[in-house]
């Protein structure tokens, strides 16, 4: 019975002094953790769209998107993440749109678990530039040779299939995006 | 199973000769396979040609009769093929030719007298195993199949097959003893066919003895080693697979050499027990190769010496038995033994040194027994000898078909033979 | 704050019923182990790294303690961890009392073994014995099996000619088991020197002398040394080790073997 | 315990007693996120926290702990420091605790940590315990930098982010791939037993 | 009179282990010349550079490990010319070599050396470029143009393009592709001859053969577009790999069922990667993955013990 | 269910976990020295990964994450996981020794396999629902399993292979697991093509 007393106790101690601990640890880090989380997003905003001063976060079917505006209150556009599979693994992405919501004024890839030197190119400004001032009225198209339309970017040879999934993956959130601001 | 240069061309046609007239003879205590006889001479005794010189000892052995008349000098270590030095009678002859007086009511002997012959006559299988003959035609099981072995597959041997040109009605006189002792349903008699001049013959001989061995036919099989092994033969005629660990019985059949049934002729109809055989002498050192009937004992010397044989030149290896399985002796004072079907001079080793296996898995294909040989080679390499049995190691025949096929020479037997050894020890 | 009295609340209940659970079933389901086994995992590292082979330390305190043979399989515990278990097992004393020395029935060398052949196959001992190297029939092939099967590393070959180390040797006998010529004897180990006949040629004087020249011809006199301990048998001489209480006959009769067949190995070497 | 055994205990991770490449325990993180030399100094030091903290804590309970909950005590214990590691990275180097990804929990069950609880510091004193603990982090650190850099360099041309390289060098992709990694710690291991061997010898 | 002693059988037939390498390089004559009939020097300079790459690096560490064995027996050679005639004829000497020691260094000589490794050299040797460098290893040129126009291959044409490469062009081989790989008619005749004279064990080619073939035909007949029969059968490294690295006796299965299960899980394995998976063709990665399945083939597909 | 096929496939080829991901290297590199061995940690690994999985997925989302205390995760689900293996390990060798002889001397090494322990962080990072995390458990397990057994294969043939001295061992082994992996590479992008 001591034996059992011994085996019960000893561990019900340890959990309690280890969770208190970590209770203690947490609530003192976790202000730091939210604002970095917060912090991240607005820093990859404030890279696409230097001019913004303000942050509404908007709501919409549980997901969510951020209106922007500019030191004079003015809206310049929204901030939104979409993601979905490229090569590998998952790609998300932070694109913003111009309040039209015709236009791409640029992305920011967060996260990605593309082949480095092939699909990790989607990272590097040469093809991200492309998707700047995009059109996106009609639906992006990714093309393997030259670009002839506005609305189209060029493929990273050897990386095709990561190019298209990023294009997709956009397609799919600006077209949800138009009908969810519609619906506002 | 593979195809193998045969090398018989030079030998096959020649006519069988005889040499009977050795100096001395050697003749170890272990010609056969079982125990050694026990002798019951001793130095200086005086003995007649085909007296006892040793009774065989226990069930599997069997007796060693003098094939000359002579004095026996000493009973002490000899020269042996396979034991390296036995203790063997060593007979200095005194040619007294005696004449054998053929025996009368053959026809009458019922089984039993037939057996008690055949083991008084120092009889073992001639096709290389040199197992008692009267324990072999004794079986436990009923045997339905008779199958007379006139294959010789191993390359360079003819001896087997001048006997069947030369002695076919003794051969089946002796296939008629063996199945007047066990009564099989069938005898079949077998051949490649790289011997179209015995085929020719033994389908006449068929055709016009049917009275005496009534259900007795001829298979021809293709030319194919290790095809004389007594498993492959019954499944190449019978499509019977003899289980591991089994007998011949055990699937209903027994095998005979030709040259077996051809020493059981003798020892019945003229009471001669076995004390002399053919042996192929072949190989590119000697001047012209022979098939010569020879007294057992006799040692290669003494063929040389009597200008038996010539060497055209120096050979670089000798070996006793047919090239696949025979054993490499290393001077020539061996004497020739009961199951010893033929010696080689050949002037040129294969010198090749063993490389990397390359697991092309030649030696799979050819084994007959379905091996890993490839598996066998790597484990005894590597001394770890725990999964050998695993790998049904004892099931190997050393037919030597695996090395032979092996592109990186490795001698495949060889570690086999270690690892039969080691595998039983650990 | 609310987590904070939270977290203690909810992990302690998870760790006490956690423990209850365990101390129930060890009550209920609770199985013997031989002590050694427990002893054993006691001294290991516990990392269960299966560096040793074997499925943890668990595993390995288990082989050990039923085969003694591989105590030293632990890598990360290495040498203290190896000799705590063996000295759980008490294969300490085996290892280090050992009574008996194997000597080597063979101490001919290339110059006195008749060599008329060439041998061809694969350079080891075992595969040399199914058609030998050498004339003698009975003695060494020089490709050293032995070495390498001695797990002290006490036996050496000089050109062909074997060696043991009679301070090195354990008496295992590993050796004696190799040998495809048999050629290994265990003796009982006394005194400083251990004398030995250096020829297992069984044959007739002139036999032997064909294919040795410093084989046992049997000549007894060794045998008619005062005191001798020798006797011979079968052609060959053999020392009653039962008898070997001086060792002046011992070193009496090899010097005056006439063929130096008697050999003797010593602890200062 | 004298200050000499103290040494020796701590000298003895950083080389002979390895805790990779002698015990081969710990594999995972360290293929894992050398595929920098900053991941490399970071996950290095938040190991080395976690092994002093817990052998620390391991040693003093170790005479109370029943054997039947041993693991799961040891484990709590150990689970409760990663965490901290992981709120401190994320409070503090969110880049680099992003790039260490789901490593810095399996902190928890590296098994170095575990292992020198139960091979040390269940059976010795405080200071011996945590000096140990030290000896193995550092140990284990050194490697992880060794490997991180080898990998940034061939793999990205890089070492902190900084090129270094020169422009014509193709970086070898295959470096910072997990194929690369299990490579290199090969050759690595490979290396080590080589000098190790020439120790012997001479 | 001095003679050798040896152990039976002493009747060994000719056949050696450099007599096999050199059939195998006999019957890829064939191949080395479309090779240099459509992509030129660039063809000479790629096979010279992995030869020499692999004989060298192969040399060398015989000589650090102090081995008897020499380079003589022509594998070396032979892993190197492999390895030339799949890699792209546009690449860079420095990755070739690189690939061409890898192959030799890593995959065959730290495994033991011939015969005793486990995956196949010139497979791995391209299987590390292409991880080593992606871009690189997914660039091909048009042949008789090979220093101005980049094209895809009829694999890649057809996964993501959807446009499918006429069976003439394939079978003759004017296509862009691997060094060695796009002439049908000059495998097919390479490889019929190392069938025939016993080189190559029948059993992988033809079980590979037969399952991509069964495969195609469902899969044409569910999904037209996904590419004929004739297509799939012709394009690519199927031909290549089937005759000349499925075969490699080293790194493959050596009991006779165990030859179809290898040559069944790589037709399989390598249709899965064409339909499904983001490259256009894994005749490489199906082999190597079965080659990393062998042992476990061989040990499971013993032979049934005669008699039973 | 094309979701459930999809995690299974990925798990078990593409994201392989030793593969992969780096988890439980340490026994994969030392347990796959023998093929029985190999198979019975597979095993023992499918076991405990399946139901630690189904039951960190239980407390984590049905008490947790209610009760907003997301940060006691990992000592949850390490204490989880050390307690399972030991109440398996317990039952087994009462009621069952042929299967603890088989099994059970693999259990106590489970508990400090990352890869038990990776997989239910995992799960919770990719926000699996309970019918997903069981399967993604399987799944992880037998991907480990596999590769283990194949390691298997190759190191019991090269105990008989003349590898250079300072590979032997866990260095060969490690270069053949880099192999491994380029080789895996090949089903990279199943998925999503
Ligand atoms: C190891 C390896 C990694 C790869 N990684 C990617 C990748 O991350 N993204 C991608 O789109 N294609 C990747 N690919 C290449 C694709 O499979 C495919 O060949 C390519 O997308 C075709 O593009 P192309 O038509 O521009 O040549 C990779 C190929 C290999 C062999
Ligand atoms: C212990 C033993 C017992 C045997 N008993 C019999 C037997 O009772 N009947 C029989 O026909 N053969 C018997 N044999 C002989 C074998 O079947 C076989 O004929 C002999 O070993 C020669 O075969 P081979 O030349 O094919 O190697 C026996 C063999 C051995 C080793
Ligand atoms: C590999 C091998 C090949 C053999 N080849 C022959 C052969 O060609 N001719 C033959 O008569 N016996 C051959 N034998 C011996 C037979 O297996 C069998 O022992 C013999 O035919 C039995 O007859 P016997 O007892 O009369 O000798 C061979 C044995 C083996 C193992
Ligand atoms: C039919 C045949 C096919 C071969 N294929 C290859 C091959 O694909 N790759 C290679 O490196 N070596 C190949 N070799 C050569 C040899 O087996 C190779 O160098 C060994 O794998 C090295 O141990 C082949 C050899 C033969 C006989
Ligand atoms: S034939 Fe020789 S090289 Fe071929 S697999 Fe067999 S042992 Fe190896
Ligand atoms: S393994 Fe034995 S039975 Fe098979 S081929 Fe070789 S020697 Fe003959
Ligand atoms: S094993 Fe025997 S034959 Fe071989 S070297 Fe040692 S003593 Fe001589
Ligand atoms: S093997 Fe054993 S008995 Fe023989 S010498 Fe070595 S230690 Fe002595
Ligand atoms: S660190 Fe992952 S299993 Fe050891």
């Amino acid at each position: 019975m001591k034996e059992t007393i011994k085996i019960v106790s000893v561990l019900t101690i340890v959990c309690i002094l280890c969770a208190f601990l970590l209770a203690f640890v947490n609530n003192a880090a976790r202000g730091q953790i939210a604002s970095n989380d917060t912090k991240k997003i607005e820093d990859a905003i404030g890279k696409l769209a230097p001019l913004f001063k303000k942050t509404e976060k908007l709501n919409i079917a549980g997901e969510e998107i951020y209106k922007l505006f500019d030191a004079k209150g003015e809206v310049l556009g929204y901030a939104f993440l979409a993601k979905g599979d490229g090569y590998q693994g998952v790609i998300k992405v932070l694109a913003v749109i111009n309040p039209q919501i015709d236009k791409l004024e640029g992305i920011e890839i967060i996260e990605s678990v593309e082949t480095p030197g092939l699909g990790a190119r989607i990272k590097e400004d040469f093809f991200r530039n492309q998707f700047k001032n995009l059109k996106v009225s009609v639906p992006i198209e990714c093309v393997k040779e030259n670009i002839t339309q506005d609305n189209q970017i060029k493929a990273i040879s050897s990386a095709t299939i990561s190019s298209k999934s990023l294009v997709n993956i956009l397609n799919k959130k600006i077209s949800e995006l138009k009908k969810q601001l519609a619906n506002q | 199973m593979i195809s193998v240069a045969e090398h018989k061309k030079p030998q096959y046609r020649l006519a069988s000769e005889k040499f009977f007239t050795p100096r001395k003879l050697y003749l170890a205590l272990s010609q056969h396979t079982g125990k050694p006889s026990r002798p019951c001479v001793k130095a200086g005794d005086m003995v007649p040609e085909a007296a006892i010189l040793a009774e065989r000892d226990g069930l599997i052995s069997s007796h060693l009769h003098a094939p000359s008349s002579g004095k026996v000098l000493a009973i002490e270590e000899w020269y042996h093929p396979t034991l390296k030095r036995a203790p063997s009678i060593i007979l200095e002859c005194t040619p007294e030719p005696k004449i054998y007086t053929p025996r009368n009511g053959v026809e009458k002997f019922n089984k039993k007298e037939l057996l008690d012959i055949i083991a008084a006559s120092g009889i073992v299988g001639l096709g290389g195993a040199a197992f008692p003959t009267h324990v072999k035609l004794a079986p436990p099981e009923a045997v339905d199949t008779l199958i007379i072995n006139g294959c010789e597959c191993e390359p360079y041997l003819t001896t087997d097959c001048r006997l069947m040109v030369e002695q076919l009605e003794q051969i089946c006189r002796g296939a008629e003893i063996i199945s007047r002792i066990i009564e099989p349903k069938k005898v079949i008699f077998t051949l490649e066919d790289n011997k179209p001049e015995a085929i020719k013959k033994m389908q006449h001989m068929l055709r016009t003895r049917t009275n005496a061995l009534p259900s007795a036919k001829l298979v021809v099989l293709r030319t194919a080693y290790p095809q004389g092994g007594e498993k492959q033969l019954i499944y190449a005629t019978l499509k019977r697979k003899v289980p591991p660990g089994k007998l011949p019985f055990n699937v209903g059949c027994l095998v005979q050499n030709v040259a077996t049934c051809f020493a059981l002729y003798e020892t019945i109809y003229l009471n001669k027990p076995l004390i002399e055989r053919l042996v192929t002498f072949a190989g590119d050192a000697l001047n012209t190769p022979k098939n010569i009937w020879i007294k057992i004992g006799t040692t290669l010397k003494e063929l040389f010496d009597q200008k038996v044989l010539f060497f055209k030149e120096e050979p670089q290896k000798i070996i006793c038995g047919g090239p696949m399985m025979g054993i490499s002796l290393n001077h020539l004072d061996y004497p020739i033994l009961k199951g010893a079907g033929g010696f080689l001079f050949l002037r040129s080793t294969h010198s090749d040194e063993e490389s990397a296996c390359i697991r092309c898995a030649r030696c799979v294909d050819a084994c007959p027994m379905n091996l890993l040989p490839l598996e066998y080679a790597k484990r005894v390499k590597h001394d770890d000898y725990t999964t050998l049995e695993e790998l049904n190691i004892k099931d190997c025949i050393e037919c030597g078909a695996c090395a032979h096929e092996c592109p990186a020479k490795i001698p495949l037997v060889q570690y086999i033979k270690i690892g039969k050894k080691y595998a039983s020890n650990s | 704050m609310n987590e904070i009295i939270l977290a203690p609340v909810a992990l302690g209940l998870t760790g006490f019923s956690f423990a209850v659970v365990l101390a129930i079933l060890d009550k209920r389901l609770k199985v013997e182990d031989d002590p050694r086994v427990t002893k054993v995992i006691q001294v290991l590292p516990g990392t269960n790294c299966g560096a040793c082979g074997f499925a943890g330390c668990h595993g390995f305190a288990e082989a050990v303690v039923k085969n003694g043979k591989k105590f030293s399989g632990c890598i990360p515990g290495g040498l203290a961890v190896n000799q705590k278990v063996a000295a759980i097992l008490g294969i300490d004393a085996e290892l280090h009392h050992h009574k008996l020395v194997a000597i080597c029935r063979c101490q001919a060398g290339k110059k006195e073994k008749n060599i008329s052949f060439v041998y061809q196959g694969p350079k080891t001992c075992r595969a040399a014995e199914f058609v030998s190297n050498i004339d003698c029939a009975y003695g060494c092939f020089g490709f050293g099996d032995c070495v390498t099967v001695c797990p002290v590393k006490a036996i050496s070959l000089f050109d062909t000619h074997i060696c043991v180390d009679r301070k090195k040797c354990i008496g295992c006998g590993k050796c004696a088991k190799m040998c495809p010529r048999k050629l290994f004897e265990l003796v009982p180990r006394v005194g400083t020197t251990t004398y030995y006949v250096g020829c297992n040629n069984k044959e007739k004087a002139l036999s032997v002398r064909a294919v040795c020249s410093s084989g046992c011809i049997a000549c007894g006199i060794c045998v008619k040394v005062k005191d001798s301990p020798f006797y011979l048998k079968q052609n060959l001489s053999y020392i009653d080790y039962a008898k070997i209480d001086l060792e002046t006959p011992l070193a009496e009769a090899k010097a005056k073997c006439p063929t130096k067949c008697i050999a003797q190995s010593n602890d200062s070497r | 315990m004298g200050r000499q055994n103290l040494m020796t205990e701590f000298i003895k991770g950083l080389w002979k007693d390895h805790p990779l490449m002698r015990q081969l325990l710990g594999m995972c993180s360290t293929l894992a996120i050398t595929t920098t030399v900053i991941n490399g100094i970071s996950m290095g030091l938040g190991v080395t926290f976690v092994i002093v903290s817990t052998s620390f804590f391991v040693s003093i309970i170790r005479k109370i702990v029943p054997p039947q909950v041993r693991i799961a005590v040891y484990a709590a214990i150990i689970a409760t420091f990663v965490t901290i590691v992981d709120i401190f990275f994320k409070a503090n180097f969110p880049k680099i605790s992003e790039a260490l990804g789901p490593y810095v929990p399996l902190i928890i069950v590296n098994c170095i940590v575990l292992g020198r609880c139960e091979a040390f510091a269940c059976k010795n004193g405080i200071w011996a315990s945590v000096w140990d603990g030290l000896g193995m982090g550092l140990g284990y650190t050194w490697v992880l930098i060794v490997l991180g850099t080898i990998r940034e360099l061939l793999g990205s041309g890089t070492i902190l982010g900084k090129t270094i390289m020169p422009s014509v060098y193709n970086p070898l992709v295959v470096m910072v791939l997990p194929a690369g990694a299990f490579l290199l710690l090969g050759f690595l291991l490979a290396l080590m037993n080589r000098l190790e061997q020439k120790k012997q010898v001479s | 009179m001095q003679v050798t002693v040896s152990t039976s059988p002493h009747l060994k037939s000719n056949i050696k282990t450099a007599i096999i390498m050199r059939q195998v390089m006999i019957a890829l004559i064939p191949v080395v010349i479309a090779a240099v009939v459509f992509f030129k020097y660039r063809a000479i300079w790629l096979m010279l550079n992995c030869v020499l790459s692999a004989v060298i690096s192969e040399k060398i560490i015989l000589r650090i490990r102090a081995k008897s064995t020499s380079t003589k027996d022509g594998s070396a050679a032979l892993s190197g010319l492999l390895l030339a005639l799949i890699l792209p004829p546009s690449i860079e000497w420095y990755a070739a070599t690189l690939g061409s020691v890898f192959a030799i260094v890593v995959a065959k000589q730290l495994f033991g050396g011939l015969g005793s490794n486990i995956f196949n050299p010139a497979l791995i040797g391209r299987a590390f470029l292409m991880a080593a460098y992606p871009k690189m290893l997914t660039t091909f040129v048009e042949p008789f143009a090979v220093d101005t126009v980049s094209g895809a291959t009829p694999l890649a044409l057809q996964k993501f393009s959807h446009i499918t490469t006429s069976s003439v062009k394939l079978f003759w081989g004017n296509v862009p592709g691997s060094l060695g790989e796009t002439c049908a008619i000059a495998i097919i005749i390479g490889g019929v001859y190392l069938l025939i004279k016993k080189i190559a064990d029948w059993r992988i080619p033809l079980s590979l053969l037969v399952t991509t073939t069964c495969i195609t035909i469902v899969f044409h007949w569910y999904k037209p577009q996904s590419g004929s029969i004739l297509f799939h059968f012709l394009s690519g490294g199927l031909l290549l790999g089937a005759f000349f690295m499925a075969t490699d006796p080293v790194t493959t299965p050596v009991t006779k069922s165990g030859r179809y299960i290898f040559g069944v899980g790589c037709g399989i394995l390598m249709m899965i990667i064409r339909y499904f998976s983001g490259l256009p063709e894994g005749m490489m990665y199906s082999i190597l993955f079965m080659n990393s399945l062998t042992p476990l083939i061989n040990r499971y597909t013993r032979p049934k013990r005669f008699g039973t | 269910m094309k979701d459930l096929i999809l995690i299974f496939i990925s798990t078990v080829l593409i994201n392989n976990f030793v593969l992969y991901y780096f988890l439980g290297i340490c026994p994969f590199l030392g347990v796959s020295g023998k093929i029985e061995s190999a198979f019975g940690m597979g095993v023992a690994v499918i076991f405990v990964m399946t139901i630690a999985n189904a039951l960190s997925w239980l407390i984590y989302h049905l008490v947790l994450v209610k009760m907003g205390l997301g940060f006691l995760a990992y000592l949850l689900f390490i204490l989880v996981i050390a307690a399972l293996v030991q109440i398996v390990e317990m039952f087994i060798r009462k009621f069952s020794p042929p299967l603890y002889r088989a099994l059970g001397i693999f259990l106590p090494l489970i508990t400090v396999n990352c890869a038990i322990l990776g997989a239910t962080l995992l799960m919770v990072t990719k926000n699996y629902n309970f019918i997903q995390s069981v399967v993604y458990g399987f799944a992880g397990g037998l991907g480990f399993t596999l590769i283990i057994l194949v390691m298997a294969g190759i190191r019991e043939d090269l105990e008989y292979a003349d590898i250079p001295s300072v590979f032997k061992g866990a260095a060969i082994t490690l270069v053949t697991t880099g192999l491994l992996a380029l080789i895996f590479m090949g089903f990279s992008g199943l998925i999503s093509a």
